[in-house]
């Protein structure tokens, strides 16, 4: 634990990802090991290893680091995180560079946050996801290529009854979408 | 009787006087607090003028209670009680109270701190009142000593004692003395090889006249204290007549069962039922291990007691209990090795070719099972690329947060083995390289020349998952090389550990018997990091290597001579003081409940059958208190910090706080009389 | 004189070994910190006795502070955990009379952490400011309307007395 | 205590086999797994991504439906058991978020209270709950010599089960030697399956896919045993892609672990959703097993 | 007040003493122990004149108010004072009473009634007076007045207060004897005492210096507690001590001299006899030696294990003594009264 005393030195970029982070204040103990970068599945395909991104908000490298593909690579397998020897919440931090990418508008490189929008786009109108409709029309507007490669095993999977075409929807999806809108509500407040 | 008390408030140049206003304060004290005879503030209370002072008046104002106002009690409390004696007042009627690195060093604000400094004087005043005359307590050391753990620490304080002529008890629970250092092939950085410099320790200790060793023995219990300890010692059966047995081997070499080593060899190697650990064991008896002999598993066989040239095979031999009565422990257990099978990702246990450091010591030691060349587990191929990874189980959170200060430096020394043995490429895997004792950088130095490859990163796991066909059949080392920022995988044949030392098992258990404690880690706690680092918060209870926290083996031997060295001023004093802040029961009170019974650590307390009442040991009790604050019927009373003591310290702490609360009840005294 | 910020009045109960020394490096390091508690030394966080607690309660104190070595390094091996058990049971005990948790804290310090001690002090004095004083000995206090019942009384005996005089 | 069951999106329609066989599998055993009535979405991992409050208060929802009579909330899909367990943890220790999560259910009339339910993988309750014994004891079809590769993937373990090895998970191997299969002990049976990047970077998720695929045909697998809908469908669905891609021949079945405890239960395999998968497993099963049945007949 | 001994009357010649028992906030137990004291009575009648007692003799306030200061020789004194009428009681006997004794629990600690200092007087009333309880049935919400107009002039009522006071909170007291309420052979052996005119120093407890364990039959082997329970939760067996069974026993802090009735029929003792000897607060004292053997050394779980197995820690540790005892109401309104 940094005593709060002392937290005042950190770069800006530290403090916030500290803020945004459960259990964040650990990232100022990164021993640059290297263990996640050399762990990660997709370390290969990163910009920056998550060691060398941590090191990059150590010394304030906000807009490097919000427009890499290294958060939009995590595929959330928390294997750093149960292997970083100090008990840092390594996927948590992606998420956080995630958000804060999306909220600065620098996460132009990816097709991640398209997907995710999408996603919860779904999810805030129905209350359940829906497959066929997500994946329509996240491939539609962001791949349409892939969309012709996917449709041999599309159509199988449809075959088999495994797409649904149309979405189901909770009973209950007003409260939800009142829960969804304080929320959101809420966090524009800080 | 009233209490007279002189109150003596120190400026200590202007380190005091800068933030309270001390002459204020000695004023005030003098006016307004009951029983104060003397009230004075002075330059320097320490100095010989100071002392001086307070003398004076004891004698001329016939003080009885003495409070000073000055620094720390950890400083100058010794030098205020004597200047208390010397003026023929009992020391323990005096009380130093802290307004100076609890008030003016730390407070801004003068009138503030002046606050506090009153109420803290006022607080001793209330408490002085209450002290009680207590008289220190002498017993006498006895020369003789006890030694637990036969490592090379353990040994250098044997010997060092021995040689001045005490006598030692060595204690070792296995069947040789020695230690990890009887491991080794080698020894960095100078490269000695290690049997050659501690067998002649191992054999003097064995036969020096001043030492008693026993083997295969561990300790069951402590009692008493400094100055004359009894302690019981287990002698584990051996089955083998000591005294009886030459040490000649044919029991040995005759022994039908052969059992995989654990011990000695780290499970590189075999041994026999009957067996001495290794051929320069200390001493030259062998012990039979009960659970592999046949004879304890099926009654036959009983080879070794017919071919035994002096009869002394003993089957029904029993566990022996030995009193012996020391005036000091030295405690130098020593570590044992991280379990690496706690990190499954480094495949140790489950992918054959990945060694600990230990069985790799096993493995290129000259006396080992391959008497020394580096093969795989199949026994003969010779590795062609070796990865040594560091901080296993150290430096993580997970496992140990600590450095275990020695495995950079081995994992140099297996490089160089490795290189001067065989053909294989190794590489080092690493966060920081720890080399910072004399010659050790110079031995990385050497060892980069030699060309051993450096990797800076941790690694994150060992797998036989082959990507590509060239990792088929290997091993791969995955890791991010963080000197270059990517992922890099790197096919071995030969993986190893360089696992933590970690405490022993049972340190904790061991260091309650002598009353010691442990870090969170389970490294016994010293008295100073820096100022004691042998002592222990107990008096006579020393520690000394790898026990105290990691270390190399020349910072072992350091500790085991300066424990050693420590405990010979003991015993050319002859006498030790106890300070007299103990426990005590008032017997005739005592319910016989029972509660304090589990709260003394150090079995201070006993429970007498007869009149089913406690009792405090004084000898025994360290004086904590914590038997005091449990005792349900208020019948413990702690010498120095007694309840009325403390509750009277409490309320001239607090004496400005009721004030008014007080105004209010002197209105109540004006309720109207009853009719008449 | 007018608008006083309130100052609490804090008995901190030290243990010899690490807290008090903590308290001396503070000093020693030159550390400052708010100057609300006043010190009482004690061997052990183990001879703390709740009484003490409540004592200093009693007497006006508006919150109270023990503090001892970190678990499992206690200078008497464990007599901290019994502190620890008697804290927790004392702060129940006096939650259920409506004193609020944070008038009573339990800090680990070891004899290295004046600055960790310090800024406990700190944030301590802080939060019982927040919270008023405890004023324990006020709460206890009639209101001045018992006075005039007990003249009343006494008035209507001698009434009643002379009536049947 | 009382199981309520968040089937989660993916058993509703892709992995309706899932579904199927846990109810299947659960009726056998004989133990009661009520459907939290009107459950919304988990996130998956997307709403993280965007807005943390939002996420953990779409998630809480789901704990503050679970009704006084339940104390277990089971998710048998890997990410549902994680965002989960992750938001009841995040919940109770950070009363922050927590006070504002609070408002957030207030808005839809929900409460959630801390510690009362316990997020648990279907896993973890068969493993653990129902036990070596209860199950052993129902096996009717021995999975002799049929050998079976576990999969786990990551959620299920990492970070925060707490019930099995984070980086090498014993748990299904031990319950499938339970049922006489021959368990394969292969390394990577907690790495990562590619999850959405299936959707974002392809390339990148094939090469993930394949070393999966290709340890398991190195220890000679018959089929991979998964827990987790997301993994199924990347192995399962993407397999021939893979095949293409890559130049290989894998043909593995990849099938729920509660099918083939079906089958070790006895129960047919048409209520277990056999069939849908697109590797066609079937034919394996039937072919060791009655391979097996008659050698042991001999 | 009193310095001098009472006069001591033995029946043999000598003049007769005058006693008063008199009762405040209590349940009238201590008379009937006094009772108890069976044949005995008789002596005690000889010895003295019972000018005063409200529960078995008729006698009038009048009459004491009209006596000399220091006339009484002896007043038991039982109940604590919660209304004005009470203290003004209390303060009249002190006044006429050469020896006054706090007679019972209530008197010298608070007893049960003190445990109302849980909450001020207007919690403690509109608990009584409005429908909350089963009890009660106010649908106007009458409430006490203390002062009534009613024709013929003003009605007094006595006010009741904020919070009961022991006796000692309220006037200077001479001795104590403890006890809910005080065993009848102890009331015996007090009197004797008092009747030889060798007294004990002023403000002594007239008892024993030790605790209820000392009687208690019970075997102790080791005390470590990893969950305290509730009475109906275990049948003990009748040969360890109850705490070791997990029963939260008060004998550990409770002054002897019930003879451990309580333990000895398999019910834990709830500490009616008070704190012993020199003890300065009965709960403190009871609640640390209890803590001090909780087996655990996770703070969360010791938590733990106190809030399953004591859910009011006031009920538990200071059921007889709250009013007389150091604590006192926080700043904010207490909690309503956890239920047992
Ligand atoms: C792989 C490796 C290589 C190393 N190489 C070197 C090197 O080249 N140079 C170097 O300087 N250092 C080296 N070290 C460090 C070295 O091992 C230690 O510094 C040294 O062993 C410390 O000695 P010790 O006496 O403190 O403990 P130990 O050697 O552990 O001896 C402790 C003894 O106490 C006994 N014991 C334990 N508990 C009890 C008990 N309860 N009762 C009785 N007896 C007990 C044990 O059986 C043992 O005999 C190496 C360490 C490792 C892991
Ligand atoms: C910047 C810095 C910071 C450090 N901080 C720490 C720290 O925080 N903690 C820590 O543990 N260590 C610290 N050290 C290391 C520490 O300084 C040494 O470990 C320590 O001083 C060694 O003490 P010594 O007695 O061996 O030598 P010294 O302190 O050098 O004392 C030797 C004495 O011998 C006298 N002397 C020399 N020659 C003769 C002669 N011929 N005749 C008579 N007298 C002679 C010298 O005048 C001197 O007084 C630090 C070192 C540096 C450089
Ligand atoms: S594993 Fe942890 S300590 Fe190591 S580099 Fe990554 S974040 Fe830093
Ligand atoms: S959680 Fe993300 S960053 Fe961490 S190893 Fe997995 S994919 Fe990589
Ligand atoms: S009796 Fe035991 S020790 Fe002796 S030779 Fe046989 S097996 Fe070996
Ligand atoms: S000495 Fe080196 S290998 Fe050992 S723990 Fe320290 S840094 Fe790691
Ligand atoms: S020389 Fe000093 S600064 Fe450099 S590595 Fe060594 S200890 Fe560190
Ligand atoms: S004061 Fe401490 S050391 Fe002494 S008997 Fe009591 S518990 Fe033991
Ligand atoms: S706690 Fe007190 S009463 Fe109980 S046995 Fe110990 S000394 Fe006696
Ligand atoms: S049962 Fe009660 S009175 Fe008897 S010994 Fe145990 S605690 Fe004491």
């Amino acid at each position: 634990m940094v005593a709060e005393s002392h937290a005042a030195h950190l770069s800006q970029f530290m403090k916030d990802v500290m803020a945004d982070t459960p259990g964040g204040q650990k990232v100022v103990h990164c021993l640059q090991c290297g263990s996640c970068g050399g762990s990660c599945p997709n370390g290969a395909e990163m910009d920056f290893t998550p060691r060398a991104v941590f090191a990059m908000i150590a010394a304030d490298r906000r807009e490097a680091v919000l427009k890499a593909n290294t958060m939009w690579q995590c595929v959330s397998c928390y294997l750093c995180t149960v292997r970083c020897p100090q008990e840092i919440p390594i996927t948590e931090i992606m998420y956080t560079l995630k958000r804060m990418a999306i909220r600065e508008g620098k996460a132009g490189g990816s097709d991640a946050p398209a997907l995710a929008r999408t996603f919860t786009d779904f999810v805030d109108r129905y209350g359940r996801s829906f497959e066929f409709g997500i994946a329509t029309r996240y491939l539609l507007f962001n791949k349409p290529l892939s969309m012709l490669k996917m449709g041999g095993a599309g159509m199988s999977m449809f075959a088999k009854g495994r797409l649904a075409l149309t979405p189901t929807k909770i009973r209950q999806v007003k409260q939800l979408q009142a829960i969804i809108n304080k929320a959101k509500e809420l966090s524009k407040e800080d | 009787m009233a209490e007279k008390i002189g109150v003596y408030v120190c400026h200590c140049g202007s380190n005091i006087a800068g933030k309270v206003d001390v002459e204020e304060i000695a004023q005030w004290a003098g006016e307004n607090l009951d029983d104060v005879a003397v009230s004075r503030d002075y330059k320097f209370m320490c100095s010989s003028l100071g002392q001086q002072m307070i003398e004076d008046d004891i004698k001329k104002e016939k003080l009885t209670r003495v409070v000073v106002g000055a620094c720390s009690p950890h400083l100058h409390e010794k030098t205020f009680r004597r200047a208390c004696s010397n003026a023929g007042m009992n020391p323990y009627l005096m009380d130093l109270t802290n307004i100076r690195e609890h008030c003016s060093w730390v407070h801004k604000d003068r009138s503030l701190a002046t606050e506090k400094a009153r109420a803290l004087i006022s607080a001793a005043v209330q408490r002085v009142k209450h002290q009680e005359p207590l008289e220190p307590m002498y017993v006498d050391v006895n020369p003789a000593t006890l030694v637990i753990g036969g490592g090379i620490a353990g040994l250098q304080a044997t010997l060092e004692l021995a040689d001045a002529g005490y006598h030692v008890y060595l204690v070792e629970r296995l069947p040789s003395i020695g230690g990890h250092m009887a491991q080794f092939d080698k020894t960095f950085p100078t490269l000695d090889c290690s049997a050659c410099i501690l067998t002649p320790k191992m054999s003097e200790a064995g036969q020096h006249e001043n030492v008693t060793l026993l083997t295969y023995a561990e300790l069951e219990e402590v009692s008493g204290s400094v100055g004359s300890f009894k302690v019981k010692i287990r002698q584990k059966s051996r089955c083998v007549d000591y005294d009886a047995c030459t040490g000649c081997g044919i029991c040995v070499e005759k022994c039908p069962r052969k059992v995989l080593d654990t011990e000695f060899e780290a499970g590189m190697g075999n041994r026999k039922a009957i067996y001495m650990p290794f051929p320069q064991a200390v001493p030259r008896v062998p012990v039979i291990d009960q659970d592999s002999c046949i004879w304890f598993e099926r009654q036959k066989c009983r080879a070794c007691e017919k071919l035994c040239p002096t009869d002394a095979i003993k089957f029904d031999q029993e566990d022996e209990l030995i009193d012996i009565e020391v005036g000091n422990i030295i405690i130098a257990t020593g570590w044992k090795p991280f379990d690496s099978k706690k990190i499954p990702q480094y495949g140790y246990g489950r992918l054959a070719n990945v060694y600990t450091s230990m069985e790799f010591e096993r493995l290129c030691n000259a006396a080992g099972p391959t008497n020394g060349k580096i093969v795989m587990r199949d026994g003969k191929t010779v590795p062609k690329s070796i990865a040594i990874v560091h901080c296993v189980g150290s430096r993580d959170d997970r496992h140990n947060p600590y450095c275990s200060g020695i495995c950079c430096m081995a994992a140099l020394k297996f490089g160089h083995l490795v290189l001067e043995k065989t053909d294989a490429e190794v590489y080092s895997f690493y966060i920081d390289m720890r080399t910072n004792q004399k010659n050790y950088e110079e031995f990385y130095q050497r060892l980069l020349g030699e060309g051993m490859r450096f990797v800076r990163g941790k690694v994150s796991e060992v797998t036989d998952a082959a990507r590509m066909p060239t990792e088929q059949g290997k091993l791969i080392v995955q890791c991010e090389d963080t000197l270059i920022g990517r992922q890099q995988r790197y096919p071995v044949d030969m993986v190893i550990l360089m696992g933590a030392l970690e405490p022993q098992e049972d340190a904790r258990e061991l260091g309650l018997k002598c009353g010691i404690s442990c870090s969170m880690e389970g490294w016994y706690t010293e008295r100073h990091p820096k100022l004691d680092p042998v002592a222990t918060m107990t008096d006579g209870v020393f520690v000394a290597g790898t026990c105290q926290g990691p270390k190399d083996i020349p910072a072992s031997v350091a500790q085991g001579a300066a424990a050693a060295a420590r405990v010979a001023g003991m015993i050319t004093k002859g006498k030790v003081m106890i300070e007299p802040i103990v426990a005590s029961i008032n017997e005739q009170a005592c319910s016989g409940c029972k509660i304090c019974n589990n709260m003394c650590p150090y079995n201070a307390i006993e429970f007498i059958e007869e009149t089913e009442t406690s009792r405090v040991i004084t000898a025994l009790c360290k004086g904590c208190g914590t038997c005091v604050a449990a005792c349900p019927a208020g019948v413990i009373t702690g010498a120095h910090f007694n309840n009325k003591q403390i509750f009277a310290e409490i309320e001239g702490a607090l004496w400005d706080a009721l004030q008014p609360a007080a105004e209010s009840s002197s209105q109540a005294e004006t309720v109207p009389a009853s009719a008449s | 004189m007018s608008e006083q910020v309130f100052e609490p009045k804090i008995v901190g109960f030290l243990c010899n070994w690490c807290s008090y020394r903590a308290a001396d490096l503070a000093g020693s390091a030159r550390i400052t910190h708010a100057p609300n508690v006043r010190i009482v030394r004690v061997m052990c966080s183990g001879r703390v006795d709740p009484s003490f607690v409540m004592k200093a309660f009693s007497l006006g104190a508006d919150a109270v502070l023990i503090a001892g070595c970190h678990p499992g390094e206690c200078h008497y091996i464990e007599q901290n955990y019994k502190a620890m058990r008697r804290f927790h049971m004392l702060r129940q005990t006096l939650k259920a009379m409506g004193v609020e948790e944070q008038r009573i804290q339990l800090v680990w310090a070891s004899a290295a952490e004046g600055q960790q001690l310090a800024e406990a002090i700190d944030k301590m004095v802080d939060e019982v400011r927040q919270l008023g004083p405890l004023g324990w000995s006020g709460n206890w206090e009639e209101n001045g309307e018992r006075i005039q019942a007990l003249e009343d009384i006494v008035k209507e005996h001698e009434q009643a007395m002379e009536v049947t005089a | 205590m009382k199981y309520a069951y968040y089937p989660g999106c993916s058993l509703e329609s892709g992995s309706a086999a899932y579904d199927k066989s846990v109810k299947a599998v659960i009726e056998q055993l004989g133990f009661g797994l009520d459907e939290l009535d009107d459950w919304n979405c988990c996130g998956a991992t997307e709403y993280f991504s965007q807005n943390e409050l939002v996420a953990t208060s779409v998630i809480a929802r789901n704990l503050a439906l679970v009704d006084d009579r339940h104390d277990q909330l089971v998710a048998p899909c890997a990410a549902c058991f994680l965002n989960l367990k992750k938001t009841d943890k995040l919940l109770a220790e950070q009363p922050k978020i927590r006070g504002k999560v609070d408002q957030a259910l207030a808005a839809g009339g929900l409460r959630y209270r801390p510690g009362r339910v316990q997020v648990r993988h279907l896993l973890d309750v068969l493993y653990t709950d129902i036990g070596e014994q209860a199950i052993k004891a129902k096996v009717v079809q021995p999975l002799t010599g049929l050998r079976v590769a576990p999969y786990y993937g990551c959620q299920i373990v990492r970070p925060l089960n707490g019930f099995d090895n984070p980086e090498y998970p014993m748990k299904l191997d031990e319950m499938f030697t339970w049922l006489g299969a021959e368990v394969v002990d292969y390394p990577v049976k907690a790495h990562c399956c590619g999850g959405h990047m299936t959707q974002i970077s392809e390339e990148n998720a094939f090469e993930l896919i394949r070393r999966l695929l290709q340890s398991a045909a190195d220890y000679r697998a018959d089929l991979i045993l998964c827990m987790c809908p997301m993994c199924q469908l990347n192995m399962d669905m993407y397999q021939g892609r893979v095949n293409n891609f890559f130049n290989t021949k894998f043909k593995l079945p990849i099938v729920y672990f509660t099918q083939m405890l079906g089958v070790a239960l006895g129960i047919d395999m048409k209520k277990l959703g056999f069939g849908k998968e697109l590797v066609a497993a079937e034919p394996v099963i039937r072919g060791k097993l009655e391979g097996q049945t008659a050698a042991a007949t001999k | 007040m009193s310095e001098s001994a009472p006069t001591s009357g033995n029946g043999n010649g000598k003049a007769k003493g005058k006693l008063a028992i008199y009762w405040a906030a209590s349940c009238g137990g201590c008379e009937i122990s006094i009772l108890g004291i069976d044949t005995k009575i008789l002596d005690v009648a000889a010895a003295f004149d019972l000018v005063m007692c409200p529960c078995i003799a008729d006698g009038k306030v009048r009459d004491i108010e009209k006596m000399a200061d220091g006339e009484i020789d002896v007043c038991l004194f039982n109940g604590g004072i919660r209304t004005s009428e009470q203290e003004y009681m209390a303060r009249l006997l002190r006044q006429k009473s050469k020896c006054l004794i706090a007679f019972g629990s209530c008197a010298t600690e608070g007893c049960i009634p003190g445990l109302g200092n849980l909450h001020n007087r207007q919690e403690i009333f509109d608990n009584s007076y409005t429908s909350e309880t089963h009890s009660t049935e106010n649908p106007d919400n009458v409430r006490p007045q203390a002062v009534t107009e009613v024709p013929e002039g003003k009605l007094h009522l006595p006010i009741f207060y904020d919070t009961l006071k022991t006796l000692d909170q309220t006037v200077d007291v001479d001795y104590y004897l403890p006890g809910c309420p005080p065993e009848s052979p102890r009331i015996w052996e007090a009197i004797e005492v008092l009747l030889s005119g060798n007294l004990p120093a002023k403000g002594a407890t007239i008892g024993e210096n030790t605790t209820v364990c000392d009687y208690c039959p019970r075997t102790r082997k080791n005390k470590k507690i990893k969950e305290f329970k509730r009475t109906w939760e275990v049948i003990p067996d009748d040969e360890t001590c109850l705490l070791e069974q997990g029963l939260i026993c008060a004998g550990l802090a409770t002054r002897a001299g019930c003879g451990a009735l309580c333990p000895q029929v398999n019910s834990p003792c709830i500490g009616c006899y008070g704190p012993n000897e020199g003890v300065e607060d009965y709960g403190a004292r009871f609640l640390s030696a209890l803590a001090s053997v909780i087996d655990s050394e996770d703070p969360d779980e010791i938590d733990e294990i106190i809030s399953k197995g004591i859910p009011d820690p006031i009920g538990t540790f200071y059921r007889f003594s709250l009013a007389g005892s150091l604590m006192r109401r926080g700043k904010r309104p207490a909690p309503a009264a956890t239920s047992q």
